[in-house]
């Protein structure tokens, strides 16, 4: 019993408990389903109040990086972001939808260009918002061409959802909130080289292919060698080392190397192997996608006439 | 018709070449003609239009513009009033009052005594020129014709004939006179007083 | 501190810069049409009717701004921002003459040091070309918009049919520079030049003393004509412009629009205009790059020089741009989607294995 | 003194924090919307939160790990988005609706159905369109055109 109420307490201390509260609360007010004799204007007005307190709640949680302007860009992108996660959930309209979705990735490529990530942010824009969710929007406004369905209005069991994925966000804000400053890592988690120069505790590479094909096939073996040689992270110890021997203040960026050129030789080095499998991923989503989109099936098997779903078929395009 | 009548006649359309399908030579040829216009005009001036108030256009001969009511040699007016010009009309646009004619008039019956046409509702067809009989209505070639009002645009007796008078000596009546090859430019139409 | 003023001082010049030169590309756009329809054009506003395009802004500005009553009003105002914005900031990454070790620099007074006037705004990001990219494939969402919250058939129509055309004609655009950036080794729009300058004067048989022939149209002119034809489809220039066709969609996903807001997208397009004839001549033409110029010379007649170098060149891509639309008639759609899906992306992934396959054979 | 990172424990936390927000609003709305099209949205917005995380750790580490992960989750969701845009639009020839819940009878053996009763009792009421839809018609020539006091509103809701 002490047990329970002990959790119950320090679960309640957490502040982040109540920014999950009221977050939770909002969406579930926010979400389109009937919300009882309340009118609909009123519980999404106190659906949006609630969100809001939730979300300052929990940027309270948030803490900056030292100088002003990306502090001020992180919570900017961060607010937007989140805003926009929540309205891509609730709204009505789909076109709407689409468009939160796109101020998120917006704002998570401007993270990724706080985290020093411009490729990855430039790519995130091309391959999300230029394409992904454009022929989304192609998609909706060829299909809803007249307005909120009334599957739009309706969500599925809307308090179950709300609390299934409000625990798992207090679960991982609660697994997050261990993460003490400085104090069980150690003191010299700020230093430079953290990790870095010790590539064996790193993640399976694929230059450990090479030993686990062992094969008594010396040219096989050359190959393997060849292709998969760790040489980036070489490269980048020595550049390191050598830039932190002679401009110390240089060192403050952490990732010296230019960041295309980087991603590009580790990619190409130590994860040869995932590049190739996403390489077959692509190639195998192509022939399905295709194969799915065949337009010579029938598309509208209701009409039951077989000669005429035949003749779908088989027209002439 | 059926679309597998025999009587039809199916035309293919031309089956491009090699080098008219992967367009880059065509389109350079296009852009040769489109070349030789741009400098044309920016280096040779040789465009085709005028710079209107200043310079005039002069239209060819058969060009229709506004309607003039011709004079006789003795001034009067050449219309009898046989209505037939208001009868080809297609668009309804003339409207003529005919009277008895006076007794020093020998040669016609009657005469009109008012002449309206609604130059916004013509369609400059022709149709009343080819109708009449004395050729008394004839279009001429005066394009620049404004007003302030629908009720300006209104053509009268009086003003037709000022038509007339202007365009007398650029344009001699069609059948009585060969035309000029190419008449001197028009001038524009004094305002006149109703 | 001082890079952040001198940041924002490049921003205002280039912005300013850009959209005077848009109002007076209207006026060039008008003149080249006249011409090649042997007619005169516009010349009653000053010499050379050099104060039409004054007239034409203060027209945009004065006239009256219909908001349609069906409109969806919150996307309907957001659709030409968007245009503008997404036009406009692709500028950061553009170079306008030289920048690095080449650009001159002025000492400051009051010892406040020396500062480095590079001819960029956001000098040394190494993924240059494809942030252009990115931004460039947010220009789509100002089209789709415009079409969806007008509620209207026609630009409806224009909005589906821009959003099928710009995500095709992105992946031609994209295959076809890659042999480009191969070469130069750098998606850095600098880097880029500085190899073409480089190249051009390192070739042999005493090519190298003509200077030019390592740009990038004589490097790889399929990439170049691939490139130029998806710029025309991106940009919504004549042989590819169907969201706006004005013959059958009444001018498409601007068909609500007046005044101001329609002067907006305009000043979009004629934006994109700019940026694609700034790349194109970066990539493909050298950049700043003439016989007689390298990335030696330091200080600022040359630098000057080669700024005007490169805007004269992109003048005459510009120029050359206006002279294909009134030579081309427009593309069937079925036509336009054959063209990038059968024709240019086939042969753009051709032409980049061919270089990859020949860099590795004449490198390792 | 060693040399200080900007990007501290405490930003790395941010990070983590804004994707296990994306993450589990992405859940929330995969679970509880109908559209099959926002039900893949809220999927890629899951898959943001978990790129917005690896990128944080790839920059905390100093590594290009996270990154590159992030890139294959682009791959992936490249993939993705197309499969699932193929398979939405077979679907919605099939059934005319982007409604999931048409495709009960795909689920699962021993999974009870929902029922269409309870589906059409949770909808929102909306707002009804003020009047009939109505068109300008011509009238005969000469004769003014009655004019509604307010012309556009009419016209589409």
């Amino acid at each position: 019993m002490d047990v329970i109420l002990n959790f119950i307490g320090s679960v309640l201390g957490m502040t982040g408990t109540y920014a999950v509260l009221f977050g939770g609360l909002g969406t579930y007010l926010l979400l389109p389903h009937r919300h009882g004799a309340i009118r609909p204007r009123a519980a999404h007005g106190a659906g949006l109040i609630a969100v809001a307190l939730g979300l300052l709640i929990y940027m309270t949680y948030w803490r900056p990086p030292g100088l002003l302007l990306p502090a001020v860009f992180l919570y900017v992108f961060g607010a937007t972001s989140v805003i926009g996660a929540v309205l891509t959930i609730t709204s009505r309209d789909p076109v709407a939808s689409a468009l939160w979705f796109a101020s998120v990735v917006l704002s998570t490529a401007g993270l990724f260009l706080l985290a020093e990530a411009p490729f990855l942010a430039a790519g995130t824009i091309i391959v999300y918002a230029g394409a992904v969710i454009v022929t989304f929007l192609f998609v909706i406004m060829l299909a809803q061409m007249e307005g909120k369905a009334d599957y739009d209005r309706a969500a599925r069991s809307p308090g179950w959802a709300t609390l299934t994925s409000f625990i798992i966000l207090w679960c991982l804000l609660a697994s997050i909130a261990t993460l003490k400053t400085g104090e069980k890592v150690g003191t010299g988690i700020h230093h430079l080289a953290r990790n870095r120069l010790e590539p064996e505790k790193q993640l399976l590479r694929s230059r450990d292919l090479e030993a686990y094909i062992g094969s008594p096939d010396a040219n096989m073996t050359g190959v393997v060698r060849r292709a998969v040689s760790p040489m980036s992270l070489v490269a980048d110890a020595r550049l390191a080392e050598g830039e932190a021997a002679d401009n110390p203040e240089a060192t403050s960026v952490l990732v010296h190397r230019p960041n295309v050129a980087g991603i590009a030789a580790s990619m190409y080095t130590d994860h040869l192997a995932s590049v190739a499998i996403a390489g077959a991923l692509l190639f195998v989503a192509l022939v399905g996608a295709v194969a799915i989109t065949n337009p010579r099936m029938p598309v509208r098997p209701s009409s039951s006439d077989p000669a005429q779903r035949a003749a779908v078929g088989s027209v002439r395009p | 018709m059926r679309a597998d009548d025999p009587s039809l006649k199916r035309i293919e359309p031309p089956t491009l070449k090699w080098h008219e399908k992967v367009y880059v030579p065509t389109i350079l040829q296009g852009l040769a003609v489109t070349g030789r216009h741009i400098l044309g005009v920016a280096v040779a001036s040789q465009q085709v239009t005028v710079q209107y108030p200043e310079e005039q256009h002069v239209p060819s001969p058969n060009y229709r513009g506004v309607h003039r009511l011709n004079k006789d040699e003795q001034g009067r007016v050449k219309c009898v009033a046989c209505m037939l010009c208001a009868t080809a009309c297609p668009a309804h646009c003339i409207d003529i009052v005919g009277t008895t004619a006076p007794p020093e008039w020998p040669d016609r019956e009657k005469y009109p005594a008012s002449f309206v046409i609604d130059e916004l509702r013509c369609i400059y067809c022709g149709m009343c020129e080819e109708a009449c009989p004395v050729e008394a209505i004839e279009l001429t070639g005066l394009y620049d014709i404004t007003g302030l009002s629908r009720e300006e645009m209104i053509y009268d007796k009086a003003k037709l004939l000022s038509v007339y008078d202007v365009t007398r000596d650029a344009e001699p009546m069609k059948y009585t006179q060969v035309p000029a090859e190419a008449s001197a430019p028009t001038r524009i139409l004094p305002p006149l007083s109703h | 501190m001082l890079v952040l003023i001198g940041i924002v001082i490049k921003m205002l010049v280039v912005v300013g810069v850009t959209q005077g030169a848009v109002a007076y590309l209207i006026l060039v756009e008008r003149k080249v049409a006249a011409y090649a329809q042997d007619r005169i054009g516009p010349n009653r506003c000053g010499p050379f009717a050099l104060i039409q395009p004054l007239a034409d802004g203060a027209k945009m500005l004065l006239k009256e701004d219909v908001i349609p009553g069906y409109v969806n009003k919150p996307l309907y105002l957001l659709a030409p921002l968007i245009a503008i914005v997404t036009a406009t900031i692709g500028f950061a990454v553009v170079p306008f003459g030289p920048v690095g070790v080449s650009a001159p620099g002025v000492s400051l007074p009051f010892g406040m040091g020396d500062y480095k006037v590079d001819f960029q705004i956001a000098p040394a990001i190494d993924i240059g070309i494809v942030y252009v990219f990115a931004v460039g494939s947010l220009a789509v969402y100002a089209v789709i918009l415009a079409g969806w919250a007008s509620n209207n058939k026609y630009s409806f129509i224009g909005g589906l049919r821009s959003s099928a055309q710009l995500i095709s004609y992105e992946i031609p655009l994209g295959l076809s520079i890659l042999p480009t950036v191969l070469l130069a080794g750098s998606l850095d729009l600098n880097a880029i030049i500085n190899y073409q300058d480089a190249l051009g004067e390192s070739l042999p048989f005493g090519l190298g003393s003509l200077g030019f022939l390592g740009w990038g149209v004589f490097t790889c002119p399929i990439g170049f004509l691939i490139f130029l034809t998806s710029a025309f489809a991106e940009t919504n220039r004549l042989p590819f412009d169907l969201p706006e066709s004005e013959q059958e969609l009444i001018g498409g996903f601007h068909t609500e629009y007046s005044a101001m807001k329609f002067g907006m997208f305009f000043l979009g397009e004629y934006l994109h205009v700019i940026t694609v004839s700034f790349l194109t001549v970066v990539l493909f033409f050298g950049g700043w790059d003439l016989p007689g110029l390298s990335q030696e010379q330091v200080g600022w007649i040359p630098a000057l020089l080669k700024t005007g170098v490169l805007v004269g060149k992109v003048a005459l891509m510009i120029v050359f741009m206006m002279w294909i639309r009134w030579t081309l008639p427009r593309f069937r759609y079925d036509q336009l989607m054959d063209l990038a899906w059968k024709a240019l992306i086939p042969l753009a992934l051709v032409n980049l294995v061919a270089m990859m396959v020949f860099l590795q054979a004449t490198r390792s | 003194m060693p040399p200080t990172d900007i990007f501290t424990l405490e930003v790395l936390r941010d990070y983590l924090l804004i994707g296990a927000a994306l993450f589990a609003l992405g859940i929330l709305g995969f679970l509880s919307r109908r559209n099959l099209i926002v039900m893949f949205l809220s999927a890629e917005m899951m898959l943001q939160g978990v790129a917005l995380t690896l990128v944080g750790f790839g920059r905390y580490h100093g590594n290009w790990t996270g990154q590159i992960l992030t890139i294959m989750i682009l791959t992936v969701a490249a993939c993705e988005a197309s499969i699932a845009l193929a398979l939405i639009v077979i679907l919605y020839n099939r059934r005319s609706s982007l409604d999931v819940t048409l495709w009960q009878e795909i689920r699962e053996a021993g999974v009870p159905a929902t029922p269409a009763s309870l589906i059409s009792e949770e909808a929102e009421p909306v707002d009804a369109a003020p009047g009939p839809e109505s068109y300008p018609h011509l009238t005969p020539a000469g004769v003014e055109p009655a004019h509604p006091v307010e012309p556009w509103i009419e016209r589409r809701s």
